[in-house]
C-alpha cells in the first residue's frame, strides 16, 4: 500500500504527521499534538481531522477528532480510548508518523453577541479552540461538565484563554454538582447564542431549552463515517428545515448544525 | 513506445481501466479536491432513481474485520436533479460517466434509463439488479435469473449505449445469473456488489445498524469478488469490470488476471482517496517494467 | 452463586459452549500440548469419509485480507481408522466428540454415520454437506433445499443421537436450506462453512491454490456468518452453532446474542492456540461482572 | 484480543518474546535476535518458530522461520523480506516484543558419519545450527551457496564453528562459480549424508545425485501453513514411501524429510 506521503488537496492535507507529543491528561484520556501543513493551519474550530490508524487490529476506517487547537505548527488533538482505533492512537509515541486528512466539515460560526459555550466531557475538545477564536469577544463565558472530577481536564487551559469559566460535574466532585443542561438554565443572562458539543442527551436538553428560551444554539454532532468527506452518505442525522425532514451530512454540512433544526 | 493502459467494457472505450465505485465517491466532486476527477477511467456515480430517495435510517456504517458494513440505502437526488445539478459538473471535467441505477420495478429501472438516453453526456448505464423487488415481495432481482433477465431486457429496449450489469454476490450460482444477464443484452457485467452481512453491537445488546443486515465490503471480500470474477470470465468470456476490496495496484492486478477488463474501487477510497490515481500509476509502471504491451493483454491470464 | 456457562445444543448437553470447528484442530491430540481437550465444550473432528483420503494438492493455504483460503479437502484417515487409533485418545481425555461427517453420495454418509452410531464415545455427528455431490455432477449437496433434505434424512436414519447439519453460506437463501434441514430431522444447525474464495498469485499469473477456488474463513467472514444465523434463528428458531471468524470472547458474544448457542472456533486457533480457553474464560467473567445467570439467556437476545 | 503473554505447554513455548537485536546483514535479509525460553533453549536444528506479526497490514497467519540457532539467552533467526509478514518483522526494533511460538516440528538428524551441510541462500540458516551442534563430528563439511557475493552472508560464523567451509554463487563473485548441486558433487568425498536447506530446484538436484552416490539425505522443505502444529493438513507434501504415496506435514514429520523419499 503506498499512500502518497505529503499530498493533499488545496483546503485539505492528506499525507503523514508527525507525532510531537502525546500524553495521558485524564485517565485513558490523551492529548495528542501532530506536526501541521498550510491546510491545517487554516482550521476552524468545530472542523475535524480524519486519524488513519495504520490498518492496525484489523482496522479500515479512519477515525474522525475534532480539532482542539491548530496553528501552522501544531495541530492538538483529545481523544478517549473506546474502542481499537484509539487504542492504536494512544500507543502512539514521539516521532511516529500517522496519516491524517483535514480539516474537514463545517465548523463553528464565530458569534458576535454574547455566547454561551457548552461543553460535556469530550465536547470540551473543541470549545477550547473555538474559546480562543472568540477571545476578542468579551462576552464569552463557558460551562464545562464532567462526570466527576477524575475526568475533569483542561480546567486551567480554559481559564487561561476565557474569563468567565464554570464547571460541573455529575457527582459535585468539582464545581457545581448538576449536568451541564440543569446550569446552563442557571447561569445563562444575557447571551444570545449557545455553542455546543457533547453527548446527545446534552445536546438535546440544551436545544430545547434555547428553543424555549429564544436562543440560537449550534452543536457538534457524531456519526459513524465513512469517506468522511461527503461522498458516501454514510454519517447523516435528520435535519427539519421548512418543515421538511432530509438527511445532511455530519461530515460536510456538519459537525456542526442548527441545534433547534436537528431531529433528535 | 508508452504502454498502453486504456480498457474496453461493452463497446466503451476508457482511457484507463480505474473507475470509483457507485455510491462510495458521491457525483465526484468531493475529491476533486484531490485530483482532477478526469484523470479516472470512467466516474460511476450513486444509485440513481426515478424519484429522490431518503434512505436508511442512521447508523449506516460499521466497521468489521478489513471491511465495513453499510446501509446507506438509495439516498439519492433522483435523476432530474442529477441531470441538472450532477451531470454538468462531471461534463465541465470531461468526464465519461456510468450512471449506476437503481428503482423498486422493472418499470422504475426503465424510466430512468429512458431518461438518461437523452443525455449524451451519460456514456454508459450500470443496472444495480441487486435492489429489492418491491413488487415481488422485496426478493432482490438480481439472485433469480428469470427476474435479472427481465429488467435488463426492458432497460435495454430503453438504453442504447452500454449497458452494464451489477450483480450481487448472495447467490449460489453467479454463472447463471452472469449468463441471463449477458443473453437479455447487457454489454458487460460488473462483479460484485456488497456481501450481505451483520454486525451486533454487544453494549446495547442488537444490530449495530438499524436495518439489521448491511452489505459487506473492502479487503475482507476480496477473495469472492475475485472468485466471481474469474467463474464468470471463464463460462461466459464476458467483458467485466471487477469490484471488491481494491485497496493497491497489485490487487487490481490480480481482478485483470482473473478476468475482469477494469476495475473499480469504492471503500478503499474512504482510507486512501489517493487510491485510484496510485492504481493508474501503478498499471503504467508494471506495463513498462514487464515490457508488456497493453493492459488488454493480461486480461484473464490466470484463467486454466 | 457460579455462573452457568454450560450450553444446550439439539439435545446435547456441553459443559461451555466453545468447541474448535472441523478441520481446524485434528483430533485434539496436537493442541493437548497447550491444554486438556476435555476443558472445551467438545471436539469437532476433521471431516470424516468411509475410506481414507489424500485431499487437495499443495499449497493449501493462502493468506487473504483477515481471512485465509483453504483448499485442504478431506484428507482424513477414514472412519475406521478414527474409530481405533483417533477416538481413544478423546475418550481418555473425556472429551464430548463430534464427528464431522462427509462423502460424495447419500450411501457415503449414511454408511458413515451407521457405523459412528455403534460408538458411544461419540455424541453427535456434524453433517457437512457443502461436500461435492459425486452423483449429482458436483454440485454440492448444500446448495438445494431438496438434496439437503435426502442426504440428512437418510443420515438420520442411521444415527439416533444428535444430529447437526453444517450448512454453506454459499447460497441464495439460507433461511430455506436451514428449515429443510430441520424439517427432515436435524437436531441443530452449524453456521457457516467456509465461503467460496480465490486468490491470484501475479507473479506466476495463475491462481494461488491449484484447486483455483478455496474456502474462505477467519475474521474476514465474521459479518457474513453472523447475519446468516441471526436470520435462521430468527426464522426458525433452531438450535445453532454460530462459526466464521471468532477470534475472542466478544465475537462469540456477538454470535450468542444474534442466535447461537453455541460457536466454534476454527482459523483463530492457527495464530493464537489459548483462544478457545480464553473465550471460556471470558463467558465466566461476563456472566457474573453483568449478573447474568446462564449463556442461555443470552441466546438471540439481539434478534428483532 | 487478549494473548496469553508467557503461557506456553510444556515442549512448545507461545508467548511474547523481547527482540534483543535486529540488523540487516545483507539487503533485505535481517539478522534477529529475541528472548529465549525453557521450551525454546530445547530446540533442534532444523526445527522452526511461528512468529506472529501483529496483525498489521491485514495479515493473519504466523510467518515460520527456521531456528538459526538457539541457547537459553536468546533464539536466532534469519529472514529475507518477502511479502507483507516479514516487511512487519523488519520493522521491529530493540525492545519490542513480539509472539512467538516454537520449537516446532521435526529437524534434522545428528549424523555421526562424515556429514556435507548444504545450504542456498536463506537456506544457510538452519544450517548454522546444525553445525554448532555437530561440532564434535570432525568431518561435517559445509557447502553454501549464493546468488552473488552481495547475498552472501554469515560466511565468517560459519569457518568460525565448522573447519571446511566452501562458498559457491552462481556468478562466482564470492568463491566458486557455479551452483550447491554441480559444487556438491565436486567436493563430496566420504560424507555418507547430506543435510540440505534451500531452494526446491536445489534439494531435489541433491536428492537425484545422494540417490545415484548411495548417500543419506536430510532436506528441510517449505510450504505454506495454516496452525503450524499438525493439526489442519494445510502444509503438505507428497512423500514415496514403499511404494505408497502420501501427504505429510511439513510442519509436524518436517520440515525436515528423508530427501530420498520426497516427490518434487
Ligand atoms: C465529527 C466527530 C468528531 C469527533 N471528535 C472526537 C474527539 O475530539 N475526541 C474523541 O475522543 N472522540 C471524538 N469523536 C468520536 C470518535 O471518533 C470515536 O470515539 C472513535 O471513532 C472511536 O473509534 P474506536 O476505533 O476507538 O472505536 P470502535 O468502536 O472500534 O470503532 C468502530 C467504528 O465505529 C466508529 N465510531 C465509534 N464510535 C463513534 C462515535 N462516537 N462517533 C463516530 N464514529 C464512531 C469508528 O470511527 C469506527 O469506524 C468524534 C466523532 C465525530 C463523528
Ligand atoms: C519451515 C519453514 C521455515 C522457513 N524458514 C525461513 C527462514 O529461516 N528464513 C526465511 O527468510 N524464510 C523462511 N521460510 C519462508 C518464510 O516463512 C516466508 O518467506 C514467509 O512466510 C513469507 O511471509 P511474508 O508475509 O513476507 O510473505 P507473503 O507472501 O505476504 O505471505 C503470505 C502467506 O504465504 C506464506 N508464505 C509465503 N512464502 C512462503 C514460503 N516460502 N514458505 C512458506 N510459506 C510462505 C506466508 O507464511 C503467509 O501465510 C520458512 C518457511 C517454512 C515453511
Ligand atoms: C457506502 C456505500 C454505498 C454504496 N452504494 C451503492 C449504490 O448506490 N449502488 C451500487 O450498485 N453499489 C453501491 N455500493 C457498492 C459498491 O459500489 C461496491 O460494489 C462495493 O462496495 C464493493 O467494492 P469495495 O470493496 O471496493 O468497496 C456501495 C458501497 C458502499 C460502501
Ligand atoms: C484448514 C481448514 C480445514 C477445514 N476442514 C473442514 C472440514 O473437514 N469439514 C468442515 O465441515 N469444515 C471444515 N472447515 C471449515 C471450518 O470448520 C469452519 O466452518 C470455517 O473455517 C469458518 O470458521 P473460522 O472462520 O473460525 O475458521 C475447515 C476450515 C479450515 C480453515
Ligand atoms: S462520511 Fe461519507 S458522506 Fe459523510
Ligand atoms: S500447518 Fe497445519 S498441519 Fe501443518
Amino acid at each position: 500500500m503506498n499512500f502518497h506521503d505529503g499530498l493533499s488537496g488545496e483546503k485539505i492535507f492528506f499525507g503523514l504527521s508527525e507525532v510531537i507529543n502525546i500524553k495521558e491528561i485524564v485517565r485513558e484520556t490523551f492529548l495528542i499534538e501532530i506536526s501541521s501543513s498550510s491546510q491545517l493551519a487554516k482550521s476552524e474550530p468545530g472542523q475535524f481531522v480524519y486519524i488513519i490508524p495504520k490498518m492496525q487490529k484489523r482496522t479500515v476506517l479512519p477515525r474522525p477528532l475534532c480539532i482542539a487547537d491548530a496553528d501552522s505548527e501544531t495541530v492538538k488533538l483529545i481523544f478517549k480510548i473506546r474502542g481499537k482505533g484509539t487504542l492504536c492512537l494512544s500507543e502512539l509515541g514521539k516521532g511516529d508518523k500517522i496519516s491524517v486528512m483535514g480539516p474537514l466539515g463545517t465548523g463553528f460560526p464565530l458569534p458576535r453577541e454574547p455566547v454561551l459555550l457548552a461543553g460535556g466531557g469530550l465536547g470540551a475538545a473543541p470549545l477550547y479552540f473555538l474559546a480562543k477564536k472568540l477571545r476578542n469577544n468579551k462576552k464569552t463565558s463557558l460551562l464545562l461538565g464532567f462526570k466527576n472530577s477524575d475526568e475533569a481536564y483542561f480546567i486551567d487551559e480554559f481559564k487561561s484563554i476565557a474569563k468567565n469559566v464554570f464547571v460541573c460535574t455529575d457527582d459535585g466532585s468539582l464545581g457545581a454538582g448538576g449536568n451541564v443542561v440543569e446550569k446552563a438554565g442557571e447561569i445563562i443572562k444575557n447571551e444570545k447564542v449557545i455553542c455546543a458539543c457533547g453527548p446527545r442527551p446534552m445536546l438535546k436538553g440544551l436545544s430545547d431549552f434555547a428553543g424555549k428560551k429564544g436562543l440560537r444554539i449550534f452543536v457538534s454532532l457524531e456519526e459513524r463515517m465513512g469517506c468522511g468527506v461527503g461522498a458516501c452518505l454514510g454519517c447523516v442525522v435528520k435535519i427539519r428545515r421548512g418543515g421538511k425532514e432530509e438527511y445532511q451530512r455530519v461530515c460536510k454540512e456538519g459537525p456542526v448544525f442548527d441545534g433547534l433544526e436537528v431531529v433528535y | 513506445m508508452k504502454a498502453d493502459i486504456s480498457a474496453e467494457i461493452g463497446g466503451l472505450i476508457l482511457k484507463n481501466p480505474v473507475m470509483p465505485a457507485s455510491g462510495t465517491w458521491g457525483y465526484g466532486e468531493e475529491y476533486a479536491e484531490f485530483y482532477a476527477p478526469g484523470e479516472l477511467g470512467a466516474v460511476v456515480v450513486k444509485g440513481t432513481t426515478l424519484e429522490p430517495r431518503q434512505g436508511n435510517k442512521p447508523p449506516r456504517i460499521a466497521e468489521t474485520p478489513a471491511g465495513i458494513l453499510n446501509s446507506v440505502g438509495l439516498q439519492n437526488v433522483g435523476v432530474e436533479k442529477f441531470i441538472s445539478e450532477k451531470l454538468p459538473f462531471l461534463k465541465k471535467n470531461k468526464c465519461t460517466v456510468i450512471v449506476n441505477i437503481a428503482g423498486d420495478s422493472v418499470d422504475d429501472y426503465a424510466d430512468v434509463a429512458r431518461r438518461l438516453m437523452d443525455e449524451e453526456g451519460v456514456s454508459a448505464v450500470e443496472v444495480n439488479i441487486s435492489c429489492p423487488n418491491v413488487k415481488k415481495g422485496g426478493i432482490a432481482f438480481g439472485v433469480n435469473a428469470a427476474s435479472a433477465s427481465v429488467l435488463i431486457k426492458s432497460v435495454k429496449k430503453e438504453y442504447g449505449r452500454p449497458l452494464i450489469a451489477k450483480l450481487s454476490p448472495n447467490v449460489t450460482d453467479i454463472v447463471e445469473i452472469a449468463g441471463a444477464c449477458i443473453d437479455s443484452g447487457a454489454d458487460a457485467l460488473t462483479l460484485i456488489n456488497t456481501v450481505r452481512g451483520m454486525s451486533i453491537d454487544i453494549n446495547n445488546r442488537r444490530p449495530l445498524l438499524p436495518n439489521c443486515a448491511g452489505g459487506l465490503s473492502g479487503p475482507a471480500i476480496k477473495p469472492i469478488a475475485l472468485r466471481m470474477v474469474y467463474e464468470v470470465k471463464k463460462a461466459t468470456g464476458a467483458d467485466i469490470i471487477g469490484v471488491g476490496g481494491i485497496e493497491c495496484f497489485e490487487d487490481a492486478l490480480e481482478f485483470i488476471m482473473a478476468g475482469a477488463s477494469a476495475v473499480q474501487v469504492g471503500t478503499a477510497n474512504f482510507y486512501n482517496p489517493m487510491v485510484m490515481p496510485e492504481i493508474i500509476a501503478g498499471f503504467g509502471e508494471y506495463l513498462e517494467k514487464n515490457k508488456i504491451g497493453s493492459v488488454k493483454d493480461l486480461v484473464g491470464v490466470a484463467i486454466r
